[in-house]
C-alpha cells in the first residue's frame, strides 16, 4: 500500500524503473465457498544480481505470487469465473505482465524468466528423458537443431555437476536421485540464460546435506548468469544463505519487508518473531525449545478482520481493539524497513529486544 | 410330431377358405397367366410360365433347415424344399387348391392286400440320381430304415414305418447292424423296381404316409450318417451342390435328370440356380421380400407385424400377399387326470371361459394369426365338418356358464380353490400373450393359474413328461399341432388316443383315453371307404371335444408376399406355404 | 491386472489456495459440508429428487395404479386392432382411462406395467446392489485391513472375477436354470437368480475401492490409537474404519444402481431374466422391439423408463461423488 | 520383460483353467443342485421318443456319467490335444484346440466359432475406432475448455450416453434413419467385407454407432477425469513454465501421460466386445458371437456356449497381457 516499491536495497534512486517491480499485485480464485485472496495486494522490487528471499507458511501466498509472475494462473473469464483474477503491476525488464497477451508471456517464459520447482519428480515428466525435456526448453526459444539443443542440455548437465551428462542425459527423471533431479532441474530452468530467476522450495525435498549442495549451487549460477533471483521458502534458514532482501508474507499480504541483515537482526513483526523462534539454528550450543507459532494458518476465505495475525498474536491486547477491527498499514519503520503491525516501532523494538532476542 | 411347424393336408378345403372371415381367393383363377391380386394364390397360379432353366431363384429365411437330410428333418418347411432335390414314392399333386396324392417314384399310389396288412410298389423306370446311376427299390428301403431305424444318429425325422410296419428281428438300424442283409421284416424288395410293404395293423391312410421324405431314396454306400446333410445325392430336379450351416443350400439344375421318369412332369427345374440363404434376420427377410432381392421367405412362416401393417395398408402390396391357412392348430390341452380337472365339470368351465377372440388378437389377429378354431380338425384336414359345441356370441366366451360349471365341480369335488399352471413355449412368440389372455380368463372364474413357459427343447421334461404335469399340477398346455401327413388319422390319433400318451415325450398331454373315441378310431383304420372313413374322423373331433379335453383356439394363417418377378406361384396346402418345386423367376 | 482409475488419487486441482477451502475454520463435519454441496448442485438435486419419485412409484404402484383403475395384467384385446396388431385409434392407445397406452397384442395397460416395472427394476438392482455392498465391503475391509495372505487371495479373486467375460456368465446362469430349482418356481426363481446374479457379478469393483480406503485408514492415527488400548481387530474394522468407508460406500452405491438396473433390464431384453406376465422394463422393451415401426409408443415408454431411471441415479451418484470428493470427477 | 510375459503366460493359461472350471460349474452341475439329474438333462439331446438307451448315450456322450473332476480333465484335455467324437456313425477328429462338439447342430465349436468372429471384429473394430477417437477428443476437448459451453454439452452427452441403453438407442435411431427416410439400411442387414465393401459399411454404420456411443460417453469422462488430473500435475506447469505452447502442453505432456490408463481400459472394454457384443449382436440381429452364446443358451447347446465363454475369455486374460505390456512400453517407470 504505502510500501516503497523499490526494494530495501534496489534502491538505485536514479528514477529507473528497476528490473522486477511488482505494485499492488493482487491474486483471487473465486470458488464454490468464496473468494480465495491468495495475494492481497504485495509490492516489491527486485535487481539483476539480487535474491530476494520470501517466507511464509503454507497457504501465505508465496507461492501464488511467484506463479503469477510466471503467468502460471488460469485467468478467470470476463465474468471473473474459471481461474485467478489478477490486478496490479509487474514490470520486468520494462514491460508490464498483467497486461500483456498470454502469447507474450509465453515467449518470456523459459527464455527471460524462468523457475525451479519444489519437487523434481513430479515436476518433471515421468515419460520423458531429462535430455529431452530440457532440450525442449531450449528449442522453444531457440531455433536450432536437435543435436545443438543436446550439446547444450549436456553442457548444462555438466554445469550442474551431472557426472557423466552425456549418458546420463537419456535417463528418465525416476532414474535419477533427488539430489540429482533437482540439478537437472535447474540446469532445465537455466537452459535459456534466464534474467529471472524463481525457486520454490527448491531444497525441501532433499536432505540436509545436498540442501547444502544445491544452494551453493544456485548461488554460483546466480553469479555466473548475474540473474535475478526470487527464492520461495518456509524455511528461514534458507534465506539466510542467499537472500538479499526478505520479504515475510501472511494471510496473502507482505507483513515485513527488508534487507536480509535487518530481518534477522531486527526482526519488528510478531510473525517474523515466531518464524525466527521455530527456525532450528546449529550455530546455538544449547537448544532448549523451539516456539512453534500457536494456531493455524488463516482462512484465505474468511481472512481474519482486521490484523490477519491477531488470532495467533500474543500482543493483541495492547493495541486496544484495533487489531481486530483495523488493518495495519505497512510501514516504514526505517529507510528500507516495513513492517505491517499496530505496535508502534518502538514498542516493538522493545519487545524484541526484551523477550524475544533470547529465546532465539 | 410335436414340430408345430408342420404343414397339413386338405381333401376338401375350398369351402373352408370362402367361409372364413379374413380368407378369401375363391375366385379360382388358374388362368395361364393369373393376374395378381390378394389371395389368388390360395386356388390358383399365379404368373404361370413354363419357361425351364431361367435365372436365379433367390430364396431367404430368417432360420436355419433343422437338415438338409430327407431323413431328417421335421420341418414343412425344409420337406418343401427337399422336393426341389429329391423324390419321394408318393407326392402332392403340383396344383393350387386341395391336395391331391400322385405317385412320384412310384408307378401308382400302391396295391392293398384284402386284408389291409401288404401295401406294394413299384418304380418308375429310368429314374436316376443326378450322377446318373441308377435308383432301385433297395435305395428307398434304406431311406426309410436309415431315418427310422437309425434315430441314434438321425434324430430329428418321423418315424411312422417303425410302428406302422412289422419287425420280427428287432432291426437295430443301419448304423449300429452294419450287416447289409438285415432289414425290418416290414419292408422287402424282391427285385430293384418293387416294394413291399407288411403292417402290424390294417391301415387305409398308408399311401399318405410315404409321402414323407422319409421315402427318399438314399445309396447305401453313399450315406455318411450325420453329415450326409452336406451333400444330399440328389434325385429330383435340381442338383444339390453345396450347404453350408447358417449360410446357403446352392441348387442348380440338374442336367441329367430324366424327364421321361416324370411322366406327371412334378420336377421341372424353372430356374437356373436356386440360393437359399438361412439364418437372415426376420426383418431382413421382409426388407427384402419388399425390395425386390430376394423373392420367397422359405420358412413359410409369414411376415413381421410391421411389415403386415406395412402390407396390408398398400394395395400394390396387398396384391401381392397371401394370406393361406396353415393347417396349424393352437389350442390348450387341459390334462384328464389331473384334480380337479379330472372332473368334466371343471373342464367344461374352461371351455366356457376362453375368451377365443382375444385369443384370436393376442395370437397376431385374423391376418397374421388365424382364423378362431372350435373344432380339433383345421379347415383343411379331411373330416372336417363346421360345429361349434360351445358357441357363445363372438367367440368371447361364457362367463355364467363357465361360473355355473365350476361351482358343480367345486361342490362335487369339495374344494374352494382351484390352482393350477398352464405350460406355453417361450420360443414360439405367439404363444406368451395367449397364454396371458388364458390366465386372465381363467382368473375371471376363480381359477389361478400360473404361466410355466419353457422351451421346446425341454418339452419332454416338462408338458411331454407324466410325471413332471402331476408333480409340479401342471394340468393346462398351451400347445400347436398339425398333421405329419395328410389324413385326419395323422391329426387326432396322437392326440387324443392312448397312442399318444407315454411317460416320457407324450403328445395327447389331455391324456385322454375315451372308449368311444378308441373305437371309432379303430373302425375308421379298417375303413376303405374315404367319405365313411371321413365321417368317422369328425365323430371323433366332435366326441374329445365332449369330453372338454382340449379347447381348439386358432387355426393359423400367415400372410405372404410373392414378388412379381416370381412365376407359378401357388399355395400348396400341403405344406401351407408356396410350392417351391414350381416357382421360377422373370 | 486391470487397470481401474481410481478416486482420490488427484492432486488437487487449485495452488495450495484453494486446498482446503474452509474445512477447518467451522469445523463442519465432512458429512455436512458434502451435503451443503449437494444441496448447490441443482442437477444432482434433480436427479436426488426423481430417485425419491421413482421409489415411491415403486413402493405406491397399487395405489396409484388404483387412479387410473388398472392392474399390469388385465387384458385389453379390444383395444387393439386384430390385423394391425397395433393398439385402435392411434396414439398407442392413450385414453384417459389408459394414459400411456396399453400394449401389444394384449392390451394391458402400460402405465400400471411401467409402474410395477419400476418395482421389478428398482427392487432386484436394489437388493443386488446390497448383496454387492455387503460382499464387496467385507472382502475388501478384510483385505484391506490384515493384508498378506489373505489380502492376495481375496485380490486374486478379484482381479480373476474382473477378468471373466461377466456378461456371457451371467447369461449362462440364468439360462441354465429353467423354471424350477431350489425350491423355487417361475419369477420368483429368476428374481432371487438375478439379484444374486448381479450382485455376485458387481462386488468387485466395490471390493477395490474399500480395500484401497481400508489400507490407508489402517495406517491412521486413530486406527493406532485404538489399537493401542487393546480394541480387537472386529472392533477397530467395524468401529473406526467402516464408519470412515460411508462416503465412498455411498457414492459407489450411488452409481451402482444404475448399472444394476442396466444389467437386469439387459438380462430381461435378452430373455433370461424376467418373463411376462410379470412386468419389467427389459422384458417390456423385447416385446416392444419388433414392433416399434408400427406402434414407437409401446417401446418409447419403458425404453423411456430405464433410460430416466438411470440418467437419474448418474446425477445423483455424480453429485455425491463431486460433494464428497471434489477433486474426483470434476 | 520376457519373463514376465512367460510368466504372465502361465498366469494366463491358470485364469483361463479358472473360466473353463466355472463354466462347467455352471453348465453340468448348477442344474443339478437345482433338482435336474444327469437324465433330465440327457433326454434335451435326444430325440423326440427317447429310449433308455438313448439316453444313456448322450449321458455318456457328455459324461455325465463320470464324476466332475473327470470331466473336467477330460474338456481340458481335449482342448490340449484335440479328441475324436462318435456322432452314432462314424468318428469326427476334433483337432487342437477343440471346444467340443455342439450335438444340436452338428457342428464342432472352435469351427462355429471362427466363423460367427469376422461379424463380431467388424462391430468391434469400427466401433472401437468410433468411441475411442470420439471419447478422448470430447473428453480433451472438455477438460481443457472446463466449465465452458462445449464442456457442459459433451458432459450432459455424455451423461446421455451411459443411460442409454443399445436397445433403445438402436431403435430410436433406426426409425428415422432405416426406417422412415432410407439413409441407412434397416437393422439386420449385413454382408460380409469381402463381398461387398461399400454395402458392410452402410450396414455397419448403426450398430458401429449404438455400441460406440454409450462407450464413447463413458471415454468422455473417463478422459476429461484424467486430463483434469494431469493438467493440475506437475510437470504440466513444468512444461508451460519452460514456455511450451498451449497445444504442446496439452499434447505432447498432459495427454500423453493420460492417455496411457485410457488406452489400458481400452483393451479390456475392445477385448470384451470381441468376446461378443451381445447387445448390439441380438439387437441387429448380427450373427456373431454374442449372438451364437445367446442362441446356444437358448437351445441348451452346453458345449457351444462354455466354447463360446472360454473363447471370450481366452480375449480378455490376453488383452489384459498385452495392455499390460503396452504400459511398459508407454511408461518408463513400469519395469517388467
Amino acid at each position: 500500500m504505502t510500501a516503497d516499491r523499490r526494494g530495501p536495497t534496489s534502491a538505485n534512486g536514479s528514477g529507473e524503473r528497476p528490473f522486477l517491480d511488482v505494485s499492488d499485485l493482487r491474486v483471487q480464485f473465486p470458488t464454490d465457498d468464496g473468494v480465495v485472496k491468495s495475494v492481497d495486494g504485495i509490492s516489491f522490487a527486485l535487481e539483476r544480481g539480487k535474491t530476494l528471499g520470501i517466507v511464509g507458511e503454507s497457504g501465505s501466498g508465496k507461492s501464488v505470487t511467484s506463479l503469477s509472475l510466471l503467468g502460471l494462473h488460469r485467468r478467470a473469464d470476463r465474468k471473473g469465473r474459471g481461474g485467478a483474477r489478477i490486478s496490479g503491476e509487474i514490470w520486468l525488464d520494462g514491460q508490464d505482465l498483467v497486461t500483456a497477451s498470454p502469447e507474450e508471456v509465453r515467449r518470456l517464459r523459459g527464455e527471460k524468466m524462468a523457475m525451479i520447482f519444489q519437487d523434481p519428480l513430479s515436476a518433471m515428466h515421468p515419460f520423458y528423458t531429462v535430455g529431452a525435456q530440457i532440450i525442449e526448453a531450449y528449442r522453444v526459444h531457440n531455433k536450432v537443431s536437435k543435436s545443438v539443443a543436446r550439446k547444450r542440455a549436456i553442457e548444462l548437465l555438466e554445469l550442474v555437476g551431472i557426472p557423466q551428462p552425456n549418458t546420463r542425459v537419456d535417463d528418465f527423471p525416476h532414474q535419477f536421485s533427488g539430489g540429482m533431479r533437482q540439478r537437472a532441474m535447474i540446469a532445465m530452468a537455466l537452459v535459456c540464460n534466464p534474467r529471472l530467476l524463481i525457486a520454490d522450495e527448491p531444497t525441501t525435498a532433499l536432505d540436509v546435506t545436498v540442501q547444502a549442495q544445491i544452494l551453493d549451487l544456485m548461488r554460483d549460477l546466480q553469479r555466473e548468469f548475474d540473474s535475478a533471483l526470487i527464492l520461495i521458502t518456509h524455511d528461514l534458514g534458507v534465506v539466510a544463505e542467499l537472500a538479499d532482501d526478505i520479504m515475510v508474507m501472511y494471510g496473502g499480504k507482505a507483513v515485513e519487508y527488508g534487507t536480509a541483515e535487518t530481518v534477522f537482526r531486527q526482526p519488528e513483526h510478531p510473525y517474523t518473531w515466531g518464524l525466527l523462534g521455530s527456525m532450528p539454528r546449529i550455530d546455538r550450543e544449547v537448544q532448549e525449545r523451539l516456539s512453534p507459532i500457536r494456531g493455524n494458518p488463516p482462512s484465505l476465505i474468511n481472512v481474519p478482520s482486521g490484523c490477519a495475525f491477531h488470532p495467533r498474536c500474543p500482543y493483541t491486547a495492547e493495541t486496544g481493539g484495533r487489531s481486530d477491527t483495523e488493518i495495519p498499514l505497512l510501514a516504514a519503520t526505517s529507510p528500507g524497513h516495513l513492517v505491517r503491525c499496530h505496535l508502534g516501532p518502538a514498542r516493538r523494538q522493545e519487545i524484541f529486544a526484551e523477550q524475544i532476542r533470547e529465546t532465539l | 410330431m410335436h414340430k408345430p411347424r408342420i404343414a397339413a393336408y386338405a381333401a376338401a378345403a375350398a369351402l373352408a377358405l370362402g367361409a372364413a372371415a379374413c380368407g378369401g381367393g375363391s375366385s379360382g383363377n388358374t388362368g395361364a397367366h393369373g393376374s395378381a391380386a390378394y389371395n389368388v394364390g390360395l386356388s390358383g397360379i399365379v404368373n404361370k410360365s413354363p419357361a425351364t432353366g431361367h435365372g436365379t431363384l433367390r430364396l431367404e429365411q430368417s432360420s436355419d433347415l433343422q437338415s438338409t437330410d430327407p431323413g431328417n428333418s421335421y420341418f414343412g418347411a425344409d420337406w418343401d424344399v427337399m422336393r426341389l432335390y429329391t423324390r419321394s414314392l408318393v407326392t402332392f399333386a403340383e396344383s393350387p387348391g386341395p391336395v391331391k396324392l400322385v405317385p412320384d417314384l412310384a408307378t401308382d399310389l400302391g396295391t392293398m392286400s384284402a386284408d389291409g396288412l401288404t401295401w406294394t410298389f413299384h418304380l418308375v423306370k429310368g429314374a436316376t440320381y443326378t450322377d446318373g446311376s441308377p435308383i432301385t427299390a433297395q435305395d428307398v428301403a434304406y431311406g426309410i430304415e436309415r431315418s427310422n431305424w437309425g434315430q441314434e444318429v438321425l434324430p430329428n425325422g418321423p418315424t411312422y414305418f417303425k410302428q406302422l410296419l412289422t419287425d420280427t428281428t428287432n432291426y437295430q438300424g443301419p448304423y449300429t447292424d452294419k450287416n447289409p442283409a438285415d432289414h425290418p421284416s416290414g419292408i422287402e424288395t424282391p427285385d430293384s423296381d418293387t416294394i413291399v410293404f407288411h403292417l402290424v395293423k390294417p391301415f387305409a391312410d398308408f399311401d399318405d404316409v410315404l409321402t414323407l421324405p422319409s421315402t427318399v431314396p438314399v445309396p447305401r454306400a453313399k450315406d455318411t450318417g450325420a453329415t450326409y446333410y452336406e451333400h444330399v445325392l440328389s434325385s429330383g430336379a435340381y442338383t444339390f451342390d453345396s450347404y453350408a450351416v447358417g449360410k446357403e443350400l446352392d441348387l442348380s439344375a440338374s442336367p441329367n435328370f430324366n424327364a421321361a421318369s416324370d411322366p406327371l412332369r412334378l420336377h421341372v427345374a424353372h430356374a437356373a440356380r436356386i440360393v437359399d440363404k438361412v439364418d437372415v434376420s426376420a426383418q431382413t427377410v421382409d426388407q427384402d421380400l419388399l425390395h425386390g432381392t430376394t423373392d420367397v421367405d422359405q420358412s413359410g412362416a409369414g411376415v413381421q407385424t410391421a411389415t403386415q401393417s406395412q402390407v396390408l395398408g398398400n394395395p400394390r402390396l396387398k396384391a401381392e400377399a397371401d394370406d393361406p391357412i396353415t393347417g396349424l392348430l393352437t389350442y390348450l390341452t387341459i390334462n384328464t387326470t389331473i384334480k380337479p380337472f379330472d372332473n368334466i365339470d371343471c373342464r367344461k368351465a374352461v371351455e366356457w371361459a376362453i375368451d377365443k377372440s382375444a385369443v384370436q388378437t393376442a395370437f397376431g389377429g385374423g391376418i397374421g394369426g388365424g382364423d378362431i378354431a372350435t373344432t380339433v380338425l383345421p379347415p383343411t384336414v379331411p373330416g372336417y365338418v363346421q360345429q361349434d359345441l360351445y358357441q357363445t356370441p363372438g367367440h368371447t366366451g361364457d362367463l355364467a356358464k363357465a361360473k355355473a360349471e365350476i361351482a358343480t365341480c367345486k361342490a362335487a369335488e369339495h374344494i374352494t380353490d382351484i390352482t393350477t399352471q398352464v405350460g406355453y413355449y417361450i420360443d414360439q412368440p405367439k404363444d406368451k400373450p395367449v397364454a396371458d389372455v388364458v390366465q386372465q380368463n381363467l382368473a375371471a372364474i376363480g381359477i389361478t393359474a400360473t404361466e410355466d413357459g419353457f422351451k421346446y427343447s425341454q418339452l419332454s421334461i416338462k408338458a411331454g413328461s407324466q410325471s413332471y404335469v402331476k408333480q409340479n399340477n401342471e394340468a393346462l398346455f398351451i400347445t400347436a399341432w398339425a398333421a405329419d401327413f395328410p389324413s385326419g388319422y395323422g391329426f387326432l390319433d396322437q392326440i387324443l388316443t392312448p397312442d399318444g400318451i407315454k411317460p416320457t415325450g407324450e403328445s395327447n398331454y389331455s391324456e385322454l383315453d375315451d372308449p368311444a373315441v378308441d373305437s371309432l378310431m379303430a373302425t375308421a383304420l379298417k375303413t376303405t371307404d374315404p367319405d365313411a372313413r371321413n365321417a368317422l374322423y369328425a365323430q371323433i373331433d366332435q366326441q374329445a371335444l365332449k369330453d372338454a379335453a382340449l379347447v381348439p383356439m386358432i387355426d393359423s394363417r400367415a400372410l405372404m408376399l410373392r414378388p412379381s418377378n416370381v412365376t407359378n406361384a401357388y399355395i400348396e396346402q400341403a405344406y401351407g406355404m408356396y410350392d417351391y418345386q414350381a416357382l421360377g423367376v422373370q | 491386472m486391470t487397470t481401474i482409475l481410481e478416486p482420490g488419487s488427484a492432486p488437487a486441482a487449485e495452488p495450495e489456495a484453494a486446498a482446503p477451502p474452509g474445512e477447518a475454520i467451522e469445523g463442519r463435519s465432512p458429512g455436512r459440508i458434502a451435503l451443503g454441496r449437494l444441496k448447490k448442485d441443482k442437477v444432482a438435486m434433480a436427479g436426488g429428487v426423481t430417485v425419491v419419485l421413482l421409489i415411491l412409484i415403486a413402493i405406491f404402484a397399487p395405489q396409484l395404479c388404483s387412479l387410473t383403475g388398472n392392474d399390469p395384467y388385465t387384458t385389453h384385446t379390444k383395444l387393439i386392432d386384430p390385423n394391425l396388431q397395433i393398439p385402435s385409434g392411434g396414439f398407442g392407445g392413450m385414453s384417459s382411462r389408459h394414459i400411456l397406452g396399453v400394449d401389444v397384442p394384449t392390451g394391458r395397460d402400460l402405465f400400471a406395467r411401467v409402474v410395477y416395472g419400476a418395482r421389478t427394476s428398482l427392487g432386484i438392482a436394489g437388493l443386488a446392489t446390497v448383496i454387492a455392498i455387503l460382499i464387496g465391503v467385507g472382502l475388501g475391509m478384510v483385505a484391506g485391513y490384515f493384508g498378506g495372505l489373505i489380502d492376495s487371495v481375496i485380490s486374486r479373486t478379484m482381479d480373476v472375477m474382473l477378468a471373466f467375460p461377466l456378461f456371457l456368465f451371467a447369461i449362462s446362469l440364468s439360462g441354465v436354470l429353467g423354471y424350477s430349482a431350489f425350491g423355487l418356481t417361475g419369477n420368483a426363481l429368476r428374481i432371487v437368480l438375478l439379484i444374486f446374479i448381479i450382485g455376485f457379478f458387481s462386488w468387485p469393483y466395490i471390493g477395490r475401492i474399500v480395500r484401497g480406503q481400508t489400507m490407508a485408514l489402517r495406517e491412521r492415527e486413530f486406527v493406532e490409537a485404538a489399537r493401542a488400548l487393546g480394541a480387537t481387530d472386529t472392533r477397530i474394522i467395524l468401529r473406526e474404519i467402516l464408519p470412515n468407508l460411508t462416503a465412498p460406500i455411498l457414492v459407489y452405491a450411488t452409481l451402482l444402481i444404475p448399472s444394476n438396473i442396466l444389467f437386469e433390464a439387459s438380462l430381461s431384453y435378452l430373455g433370461v431374466g424376467i418373463r411376462s406376465p410379470m412386468p419389467s422394463w427389459g422384458e417390456m422393451v423385447n416385446e416392444a422391439i419388433a414392433l416399434y415401426q408400427v406402434d414407437p409408443e409401446f417401446l418409447i415408454v419403458p425404453g423411456s423408463a430405464i433410460f430416466l431411471t438411470v440418467l437419474a441415479f448418474n446425477l445423483l451418484g455424480d453429485g455425491l461423488r463431486d460433494a464428497f470428493d471434489p477433486k474426483a470427477g470434476r | 520383460m520376457l519373463t514376465f510375459i512367460v510368466r504372465r503366460l502361465f498366469a494366463v493359461v491358470g485364469l483361463l483353467l479358472v473360466v473353463a472350471l466355472v463354466t462347467m460349474v455352471i453348465f453340468y452341475e448348477m442344474p443339478q443342485w437345482g433338482g435336474q439329474t444327469p437324465a433330465t438333462m440327457a433326454v434335451q439331446y435326444v430325440g423326440k421318443q427317447p429310449s433308455p438307451a438313448a439316453i444313456q448315450g448322450v449321458i455318456h456322450r457328455f459324461g455325465f456319467d463320470r464324476s466332475f473332476p473327470v470331466q473336467y480333465i477330460d474338456y481340458i484335455r481335449t482342448i490340449v490335444t484335440g479328441t475324436t467324437f462318435s456322432d452314432g456313425t462314424q468318428d469326427i477328429a476334433c483337432h487342437a484346440p477343440c471346444l467340443g462338439y455342439s450335438f444340436r447342430n452338428y457342428q464342432q465349436v472352435w469351427p462355429t466359432i471362427l466363423s460367427d468372429l469376422p461379424v463380431t471384429l467388424s462391430i468391434a473394430v469400427g466401433a472401437g475406432v468410433l468411441w475411442l477417437f470420439f471419447g478422448v477428443a470430447s473428453g480433451l476437448a472438455s477438460a481443457v475448455r472446463k466449465g465452458s459451453l462445449l464442456d457442459r454439452a459433451s458432459m450432459v452427452t455424455a451423461l446421455l450416453g451411459i443411460s442409454l441403453p443399445v436397445y433403445f438407442l438402436a431403435p430410436l435411431l433406426s426409425l428415422p434413419l432405416a426406417y422412415r427416410w432410407s439413409i441407412l439400411p434397416a437393422p439386420g442387414s449385413y454382408v460380409g467385407i469381402l463381398s461387398d465393401p461399400g454395402q458392410w459399411f452402410l450396414d455397419m454404420i448403426l450398430p458401429w454407432t449404438c455400441l460406440a456411443f454409450g462407450l464413447a460417453a463413458l471415454y468422455t469422462r473417463l478422459t476429461r477425469a484424467g486430463m483434469l488430473d494431469v493438467l493440475s500435475e506437475d510437470f504440466v506447469r513444468t512444461a508451460r513454465a519452460k514456455g511450451l505452447s498451449e497445444r504442446r502442453v496439452i499434447f505432447k505432456h498432459a495427454l500423453r501421460a493420460a492417455l496411457t490408463p485410457i488406452i489400458t481400459i481400452f483393451g479390456m472394454d475392445f477385448a470384451t466386445v470381441l468376446g461378443g457384443a451381445v447387445l448390439v449382436e441380438i439387437t441387429f440381429s448380427m450373427k456373431g458371437i454374442g449372438f451364437l452364446a445367446i442362441t446356444s443358451i437358448q437351445n441348451g447347446d452346453f458345449p457351444m456356449m462354455m466354447g463360446v465363454t472360454l473363447f471370450a475369455a481366452a480375449f480378455i486374460v490376453l488383452a489384459n497381457l498385452l495392455v499390460d505390456v503396452l504400459y511398459a512400453v508407454a511408461d518408463p517407470r513400469v519395469r517388467l
